[in-house]
């Protein structure tokens, strides 16, 4: 049973520090870029209800209300950047949060 | 184990069901092995569990919409999936995508043949207990992650493609990423490399799941698993797409005549480093320009009336897509050949005659996607009886469910 | 009177040991790994979960075999110690530890089998395989020791004989052949990655340990690492520990040695358990029995060696 | 005394992983979660081989027809105290295959679901803190 190449490689592990990133008990987070598709952000005023997003959306998450302007039911989102991306008014953003964990997924409403 | 166990009483025969739910499964295939102490007398496969009917879902959403769907059938090959669409359509409107678009795809596929084949490398030592070796291969596989993260937005789904072009542009202090990240996939190719060299994992993998050259052309394998047994076949220099044709002398097809689990791996680890070269020759010849067609959505939802059949070398094998359109923004029919599919009918034949131990290191050997592989034929396990469920039938049943 | 006091000590010592051997084989990954205490909230939890007994198995041999099967590895292992702190022991211990400890074996493979299970019937099956490839080496090495020490089958007598002895039993020529045979065998008695065939993780989906859950489960793992600890406790007193080969150590009172009997135990333990299973993959049945043929003839000439007068 | 055991319950919660026919993405972000650089067993969490064995029920996919009886047969295996932690948009509202003919329905509908890590797929952090959140609603006492 040659030791070989994997004794080194734990020898030199064991003298290097973890590579853990420690998250829940420490708080350390791996960084988010900035082109993250994480939660939408929805600018109200700049919004014209033409509900263009609501026709590509995938999933069916946006819905148009009353006063011409749009919720996302945020629980049957893809994140996949498709509104924001056929918006003409810029009016939707994809943040960079990435921990959404709820206890009750109707709360999940973005205004 | 949560199976109604059939044990049938003759002693010596002995069914033992693997799956749906396994440690050793990370997704739900069932197989039922006859086993007589250790050794496989017979293997009967049962798919379908991660069926969720895609195929008619297509027919239901507009064209633009199908493309994040077609992505989510796989999730560790979701580029392949929207590249092989985009491309079916793009060929029905008779549009050419920029040069750029087409090195940006290219780029992005290899590294996604990267990171999918570092994830089988260390599910296949994971397989053969080897936790240390699937803990340095996962560690490696983050770089690569976190360079999808930071120019797709995602580290699985990257919504790269869109009808025309490419969504997202590779920008100067990218591209010194990746390049970093090549040079650091291939120092770790070399290590797994060696690490696969270890005796015991030898011990493991050689002579294990053996498909003869001839047998993998009967039962026409593709990938890796058919290039381990000695066929030659490579849809990126047979049938060239996106950028591929201008890269064809930039790597080589890697075969090699070992025929068994030990060869499989090693045709894997030696496309890391195919894919590095590839991945170097883009970024040095990447060309400036537009990375989409100019047009808004709404005229690129507008698709001719049409059918198109698209070929892409996904990190698995060949993957066929066949579309037909109805001329106003939806599809007639889509019909996806994936992989993993032409790879099932090669297992019961690698299967027979090893031992029960080997059955997981097999199943790693030809990396299956179970979630691409999920056909239409209902296994009823109430009635016992088997139906290849028609199109037409399925329009039955579903206005009676719905 | 004091082997009562030594139930508690054993299950401290034994889950601790674990906690340590999980932290070294996460650090060679380069990973943080649990806290040194993680056994002991595992095995609190454990213990105060549902028990839950399947429909297919035979409740009565399935609920007692996991109380016995702790019950005699936390027996072998106190046997042990008293005699380590009373410097006394009976005639014919050794013989104890080793029946309780493979009583131990053979418990959890019958509860394997009675729970109605496949892959328990797999991982008996398995086991009853390794017991053939490592049983008997480990029993020699031991006759061996006896046969070094003036055939005495107490084992304080063999520790006594040894510090009389010029050179540890490890280093002299016969015994270092048995000492070797002996730290083969601990792995596969501890049931650690290359040979845990008959648990495997990926393979029979942990074999006999399928079908127990709560308590249960809690019990046999405790009855797994006490046996690990059993083991290499015997493994370093046996052979490598000598009160006067480490004069420093023994010119204290007696409870400076016991403390250095069980850090020298469990660098036994890290150096046969925790090390081979970060540095090799799982072997197969077949293979893993060819390697213990080996260790079979190693065992023979060692005793031969022995017989000779060396 | 119920002071130490709520603790080792919060300290040790070990998981089982359940692919209810999902496209694997989450499936290989909790795969990811044992990788070194996020480290699930520092946490005490252990990724086991059996329902039996387990605390926390990972749930992944929309619950497909063939996976459904198997789902709540593993669901009732799970012995008590038991958490169940939905990973994925897909198994919490069946997003992009819903009104597919062969789903059951996202999860919740078919077993009591404790806490939803909504993404697709969530990062790896994202469910350590989603499971860390459902032990401490569950064992939290």
């Amino acid at each position: 049973m040659r030791l070989g190449y994997m004794f080194k490689e734990a020898v030199r592990a064991l003298l290097s520090r973890p590579v853990t990133v420690q998250s829940v008990t420490k708080g350390e987070s791996v960084p988010v870029p900035e082109r993250y598709r994480g939660m939408i952000e929805y600018d109200r005023e700049a919004c014209i209800g033409c509900l263009m997003c609501g026709k590509t959306c995938p999933t069916g998450t946006i819905l148009n209300t009353e006063a011409h302007k749009v919720e996302f039911r945020m629980d049957r989102c893809v994140f996949c950047g498709a509104c924001a991306d056929i918006c003409p008014k810029d009016a939707i953003k994809m943040s960079s949060k990435s921990e959404i964990i709820t206890r009750d997924r109707k709360q999940l409403l973005v205004k | 184990m949560s199976e109604p166990k059939e044990i049938e009483f003759e002693y010596s025969r002995l069914v033992v069901p693997f799956g749906p739910i396994h440690p050793a499964l990370k997704e739900p295939v069932h197989f039922k092995v006859t086993v007589r102490g250790e050794e496989i007398l017979d293997v009967d496969l049962v798919l379908g569990h991660a069926h969720r009917g895609i195929e008619l879902l297509a027919q239901e959403r507009n064209i633009l919409q199908n493309l994040y769907l077609t992505e989510r059938i796989c999730g560790i090959c979701s580029h392949t999936h929207t590249t092989c669409y985009a491309q079916a359509i793009e060929e029905v409107k008779g549009i050419q995508i920029p040069e750029r678009a087409a090195y940006l795809r290219a780029l992005i596929f290899e590294l996604e043949r990267v990171h999918s084949h570092l994830l089988l490398l260390g599910v296949m030592a994971y397989e053969i207990g080897y936790d240390t070796l699937f803990m340095q291969i996962w560690n490696m596989r983050e770089a690569v992650l976190d360079l999808f993260e930071e120019v797709t937005g995602n580290r699985v789904h990257h919504s790269m493609n869109v009808i025309g072009g490419v969504r997202w542009d590779l920008t100067p202090v990218m591209a010194l990423r990746v390049s970093r990240v090549a040079d650091g996939v291939e120092d770790a190719q070399r290590r797994i490399r060696t690490a696969f060299m270890d005796r015991t994992v030898k011990k493991r993998l050689v002579g294990v799941g053996v498909m003869s050259r001839a047998d993998a052309r009967a039962s026409c394998l593709v990938g890796p698993t058919a290039r381990a047994s000695g066929l030659t076949m490579d849809v990126r220099k047979d049938d060239p797409y996106a950028a591929y044709s201008e890269l064809k002398d930039d790597y080589s097809v890697v075969v090699s005549d070992g025929m068994d689990a030990m060869a499989r791996v090693d045709v894997r680890v030696r496309e890391l480093a195919e894919s590095v070269n590839i991945i170097r020759a883009i970024l040095g010849r990447l060309p400036p320009g537009e990375i989409r067609l100019k047009e808004s959505p709404m005229r690129a939802v507008k698709v001719p009336e049409g059918e198109a059949v698209s070929r892409v070398e996904a990190p698995r094998g060949e993957l066929i897509y066949y579309l037909r359109t109805d001329g106003n923004e939806g599809l007639r029919r889509l019909k996806v050949r994936t992989p993993s599919q032409a790879n099932f009918a090669g297992i019961r034949q690698m299967m027979v005659g090893g031992e029960l131990a080997d059955v997981p290191v097999i199943l790693a050997s030809i990396d299956p996607c179970m979630s691409c592989t999920n056909r239409l034929t209902v296994v009823d396990e109430g009635a016992g009886r088997q139906m290849n469920v028609g199109l037409d039938e399925l329009r039955r049943r579903r206005a009676s469910t719905s | 009177m004091t082997l009562a006091v030594m139930f508690p000590g054993v299950f401290v010592l034994s889950l601790l040991y674990s906690g340590f051997d999980r932290k070294l084989h996460a650090r060679m990954q380069r990973r943080v790994g649990p806290p040194l205490i993680q056994p002991f909230y595992d095995f609190v939890k454990l213990m105060n979960k549902e028990r839950i007994i399947p429909a297919a198995a035979s409740p009565s041999v399935f609920v007692t075999v996991t109380a016995l099967a702790a019950a005699s590895s936390m027996l072998g292992a106190s046997v042990l110690m008293t005699n380590l702190v009373m410097e006394a022991s009976f005639v014919g211990d050794i013989m104890l530890v080793m029946y309780l400890v493979l009583m131990t074996a053979a418990l959890t493979m019958i509860g394997g089998s009675s729970s109605g299970n496949p892959y328990g019937a797999i991982g008996f099956s398995r086991r009853v395989g390794m017991l053939l490839g490592y049983e008997v080496p480990m029993l020699i090495s031991l006759l061996i020791v006896s046969y070094r020490s003036g055939l005495t089958l107490s084992f304080y007598d063999m520790v006594a004989a040894q510090s009389i002895a010029d050179v540890v039993l490890a280093f002299s020529p016969g015994a270092a052949l048995a000492s070797l045979v002996f730290a083969l065998c601990i792995p596969a008695a501890a049931g650690v990655v290359p040979f845990d065939i008959p648990e495997a993780k990926t393979e029979v989906a942990y074999g006999y340990l399928i079908e127990y859950g709560g308590p249960y489960l809690g019990l046999l793992k405790l009855a797994k690492e006490v046996t690990n600890f059993t083991l290499s406790l015997l493994f370093f007193t046996l052979f490598i520990y000598a009160p006067q080969s480490f004069p420093v150590v023994s010119a204290y009172n007696e409870w400076v040695n016991l403390l250095f009997i069980l850090v020298g135990a469990l660098a036994v333990y890290m150096v046969t358990i925790t090390l081979p299973r970060t540095l090799f993959a799982r072997m197969k049945l077949g293979q893993a029995l060819r390697f213990y043929v080996w260790v079979w003839a190693l065992s023979l000439v060692s005793a031969g060696l022995v017989m000779v007068g060396y | 005394m119920p002071g130490i055991v709520e603790r080792s319950r919060k300290k040790s919660p070990w998981l089982f992983h359940i692919n209810t026919g999902s496209c694997n993405g989450c499936d290989i972000e909790i795969m990811a979660s044992l990788a070194p650089r996020y480290d699930v067993e520092r946490l005490g969490c252990v990724l086991v081989g059996s329902p039996k064995h387990a605390d926390v029920l990972l749930v992944t996919g929309p619950v497909t027809r063939q996976m459904y009886p198997r789902l709540m047969n593993v669901y009732r295996q799970v012995p008590e105290p038991k958490a169940v932690v939905v990973v994925g948009s897909c198994a919490t509202s069946g997003d992009v295959y819903a009104g597919s003919h062969v789903i059951e329905g996202p999860v919740d509908v078919n077993i009591p679901v404790d806490v939803y890590v909504v993404g697709c797929p969530p990062r790896p952090e994202a469910i350590l803190k989603g499971v860390a959140e459902a032990v401490q609603k569950k064992f939290g006492g």
